[in-house]
């Protein structure tokens, strides 16, 4: 059971994580690597909350019923993937901007005909 | 206990295949709104390890604004991945 | 109001909040704002120096929570001695940027600007931060602002370099963010001294992989091969002063981490004879093609990261001088290359396509300008009596010292091609023949000023090493020293 | 075809050694981690039922100062890279054709219970699941729907700006009054209170407060920008 469950949250965050490379690096549409890109973040956040949680844990909030720490899931991972997901959505957000200029120079979105630079 | 498994497994396909379908779509329409599937898949995910904030956050910046964005992107682009598609679907209508 | 580190950051990223606001007020603040904010730090930076040097390393905590549990800057001798570089460089380059290029509009002006600030802020700031998360979150900073900041001129190809630096930059993070994970997940902390003093008890084969996972994600960041395909087009497109920023403070601050991370954080020694073959080849690679670019500032490019190499191979030998060597070099770099950028920059101001041929003659035109240029050619390749040769000849008696026959064998061979491709360029300004109807321009009266700046630096360093010497032995006194560190961070406790 | 996999290749290699690593750290034990001190002092020192906001503004506020400041950079720099000069004749227009009635009526009743949602989210953070970044976002989204329904629907800059740069001086000015009471920086200066209050926390609800209304001001200027560049132009070659 215990590694069903290990294999099910790491092995979808794996998942993901591959299936994002995938994108990245074999796919030529500029906007289908923006998309690999937010999937791979979305992968290793994934990871990042499973890494702290604890068995039979509750959320890390205290309320007038849950007073002690004993059972609570680590709150730390939480605290960095919330500063992750931001992160992550200001890097999406610069990257499409980037897109569109592309796409307004060059006519095209993908990275066969957008070579004025060498890749 | 045999019904959280069953929801689990539902959950990783949903998510996995949304990622797998987001990569391999040809309209570029599809791929972003399962983008947005997968950020849903995961908010679930977050909510299950106990992690609220974080599912909120996801729900709140991946599935609308990400989502959102993509879609305006594509709106000032292309939905299509290939030239080839485009001149495709083109003809197609100009058939019907 | 006593100095501190917090002052590194809060005070720019108050100013960058405010700029928008003094804009409404008069257009001129947005363009000296950055500057008073650079011209205040860089004055922290010499008193709080001063402090270092006579006393102890200054931690500062942050919100009350002492380490390992808060975030704290750490201000010692090594990175004191980067942060005021960076500071003082930084507000010589905005001296420069000035009156750039005047016809920018008044909403773009501010952007640039603004970014300006927090590029310089973001390198500080991994230079400062003492925690591990609080580095990546900086990095973020700095590589936001430097992707904006490739892609500011719309006449340029600076879109298509900016979105292979964001593809490559999403890679460091996603690599960084996994060894976050993963070390987190062993050490339980994020403090760079706890983890420091975890580390010994870390299984092995998960330390091996944390480490290469940084090792990857700094590598882009230093531009170490093979992963540095973004920065010849990052350079070449975005604007002349920003290049100087790039190769000053993006590149040091990324050297900083990696290592950082490589001798106080992990206790692995081995993955040095790594970080020297990545060196090595780095150099090698770069500096061969540096001689075959048509380009300006692409074989600008090519030297700084051949530069870089130079600087990691020194570092990978590990000893005391040799530490010494590269920090020096370090320094020297950002003061050479800031001049070759900065000076380049206006010799091939209005030309489209920066070729060096376009540069022919242009001695006699601009003669100011070129003598900075050729200053700076002769200094980073090694002459003496200039700054360079000292860190080069530094480099070489520390490898001299641990018998590294082979290196010193191609660090010569790479003088040579240095000396190659760097005395073309100036032979072409001095005796080229002068393309017909070349428009010139001659550079404002600030940038003149920044350039009598780096280039009085140069000849004094180079004659007069000991004016700095003894800082630097401090800095790598500091780095070499992990036990000090360890314990000057967790004392607060 | 080689190269797709070779790639394939590529990530199989990759995800079988990450498995491998990730297989050494067991799922859902309990480790010695800085957390169990966070969990402790949030309701012992902090008064802060939601642990997460507590260790989000107070422990490693520095690093929620950068997040803000990164989205405030992205802001920027989206308009920095979307940036053209204004010409004659430009139409500010975001939506392409008018939208339905029906669309119109229910987004003026969604729009105020949207943002009252939001705002809810926000002050709430260091009670409830939440806080600054989930309310400025979901602000963000009452705007995007404005935004969408009306085609004369602005934005106003002048406003974002404002209550951008005001927002951001309250985090920064927060952080400095405590360096200058002579505490440290993000220091709590203020009243705790009681645990499990509205006004709990010191320093934490105003610092989430003014996060809400950055994040929000960030978000709908991000979305702005990009929504208003929908001029086609083929003469806009340089």
């Amino acid at each position: 059971m215990d590694q069903l469950l290990t294999i099910s949250f790491y092995g979808t965050a794996i998942a993901l994580i591959a299936v994002g490379l995938y994108a990245v690096l074999a796919k030529k549409n500029l906007l289908k690597i923006v998309i690999g890109l937010s999937i791979i973040d979305g992968g290793l956040h994934l990871l990042f909350v499973a890494i702290g949680y604890v068995k039979g844990g509750t959320a890390p909030i205290f309320s007038p019923e849950i007073t002690s720490n004993d059972v609570m899931v680590d709150p730390v991972p939480q605290a960095l993937v919330l500063t992750a997901i931001v992160i992550g959505f200001a890097v999406t957000a610069v990257a499409l901007s980037l897109v569109i200029r592309l796409y307004r120079h060059h006519n095209t979105a993908s990275i066969d005909q957008i070579k004025n630079l060498k890749w | 206990m045999i019904w959280q498994i069953i929801i689990l497994i539902v959950l990783i396909i949903l998510t996995v295949g949304a990622a797998i379908y987001a990569v391999v779509a040809k309209n570029l329409l599809y791929a972003v709104v399962s983008t947005g599937l997968i950020s849903l898949g995961l908010s679930m995910f977050f909510f299950i390890l106990q992690a609220p904030d974080v599912a909120l956050t996801e729900a709140a910046i991946g599935v609308a604004l990400t989502t959102i964005i993509f879609i305006i992107t594509i709106r000032n682009t292309t939905k299509y991945e290939d030239v080839s598609d485009k001149k495709k679907s083109i003809e197609r209508r100009k058939n019907d | 109001m006593v100095i501190s580190p917090v002052h590194y950051i809060a005070l720019p990223l108050m100013a960058a909040f405010l700029i928008p606001l003094f804009g409404k007020i008069n257009k001129e603040l947005v363009r000296i704002i950055p500057g008073l904010v650079l011209l205040y730090l860089s004055y922290a930076s010499i008193v709080m120096m001063n402090q270092v040097l006579s006393g102890s390393t200054i931690v500062e905590i942050i919100g009350g929570w002492t380490p390992p549990w808060g975030i704290n800057l750490v201000f010692s001798p090594f990175s004191g001695f980067l942060v005021s570089m960076m500071t003082i460089l930084g507000f010589l380059i905005w001296v420069y940027t000035y009156n750039f290029k005047p016809e920018v509009d008044f909403s773009q002006t501010t952007k640039f600007y603004t970014l300006f600030m927090m590029v310089i802020t973001g390198a500080v700031g991994i230079v400062l931060t003492g925690d591990i998360f609080n580095l990546f979150v900086f990095l973020e900073i700095t590589a936001i602002s430097s992707y904006a900041l490739t892609a500011f001129y719309r006449e340029r190809d600076g879109a298509e370099a900016s979105f292979k630096y964001i593809l490559i930059g999403s890679f460091a993070s996603f690599f960084i963010l996994l060894a976050i994970v993963i070390l987190y997940s062993q050490v339980g902390t994020l403090n760079m001294a706890d983890i420091a003093q975890k580390m010994p008890g870390v299984n092995p084969y998960i330390k091996g992989v944390v480490l290469i996972l940084f090792f990857v994600g700094f590598g882009i960041e230093a531009e170490l091969f093979p992963l540095n395909g973004w920065a010849p087009d990052v350079y070449t497109q975005a604007p002349g002063p920003i290049a100087a920023i790039f190769s000053g403070m993006v590149v040091k601050a990324g050297v900083y981490a990696l290592i950082r991370v490589i001798f106080t954080m992990f206790d692995v020694p081995e993955v040095l004879n790594l970080l020297l073959i990545m060196g090595l080849i780095t150099m090698v690679i770069a500096e061969v093609i540096a001689v075959r670019q048509e380009r300006i500032k692409r074989m600008l490019a090519y030297s700084s990261i051949g530069q870089m190499g130079l600087v990691v191979v020194a570092f990978s030998i590990g000893t005391k001088e040799a530490v010494f060597a590269a920090i020096f070099l370090m320094f020297n770099h950002a003061v050479i290359k800031g001049l070759l950028f900065l000076s380049a920059t206006y010799l091939v101001y209005n030309s489209k396509e920066k070729k060096i041929s376009e540069m022919n003659g242009l001695g006699k035109l601009m003669p100011y300008t070129s003598f900075m240029f050729a200053l700076g050619a002769i200094a980073i390749v090694g002459l003496p009596p200039f700054a360079g040769f000292w860190s080069k000849l530094y480099i070489l008696i520390a490898a001299a010292d641990v018998n590294y026959i082979a290196v010193i064998a191609i660090i010569l061979i790479i003088s040579v091609i240095e000396i190659v491709y760097y005395f073309r360029v100036v032979h072409k300004i001095y005796f080229g023949k002068v393309t017909p109807n070349i428009d010139i321009k001659i550079p404002t009266l600030n940038a003149k000023f920044t350039l009598l700046v780096l280039g009085l630096t140069i000849v004094v360093i180079g004659v007069y090493p000991d004016l700095i010497t003894g800082i630097i032995e401090r800095a790598a006194d500091d780095l070499l020293d992990k036990q000090n560190y360890i314990q000057t961070v967790l004392s607060l406790r | 075809m080689i190269k797709k996999v070779l790639v394939i290749a590529l990530i199989a290699v990759i995800g079988f050694s990450l498995m491998n690593v990730m297989l050494q750290i067991p799922f859902g034990e309990k480790r010695e981690t800085v957390g169990d001190y966070y969990l402790q002092k949030s309701p012992q020192e902090l008064k802060v039922a939601n642990s997460v906001t507590a260790i989000v503004v107070s422990f490693r506020g520095f690093d929620t100062l950068g997040e803000v400041t990164v989205l405030f950079l992205a802001a920027m720099s989206l308009a920095s890279i979307m940036y053209r000069r204004k010409r004659k004749g430009d139409i500010e227009i975001r939506a392409k054709k008018p939208s339905s009635r029906i669309l119109q009526v229910g987004a003026q009743i969604i729009f105020p219970m949207v943002v009252v949602l939001g705002a809810y989210v926000f002050i709430h953070g260091h009670l409830t699941p939440g806080g600054g970044f989930q309310g400025g976002a979901i602000i963000a989204t009452a705007s995007l729907l404005m935004l969408i329904t009306y085609r004369k629907f602005k934005v106003n800059h002048n406003t974002i700006t404002w209550i951008e740069s005001i927002a951001g001086i309250v985090f920064v000015g927060i952080g400095m009054t405590g360096l200058l009471k002579g505490l440290t920086f993000l220091q709590n200066f203020l009243e705790l209170g009681e645990l499990n209050s509205l006004l709990s926390g010191g320093i934490i609800g105003i610092i989430y407060v003014a996060v809400g209304f950055k994040v929000a001001a960030e978000l709908t200027g991000v979305i702005d920008t990009v929504l208003l560049n929908n001029r086609p132009d083929n003469n806009d070659n340089n």
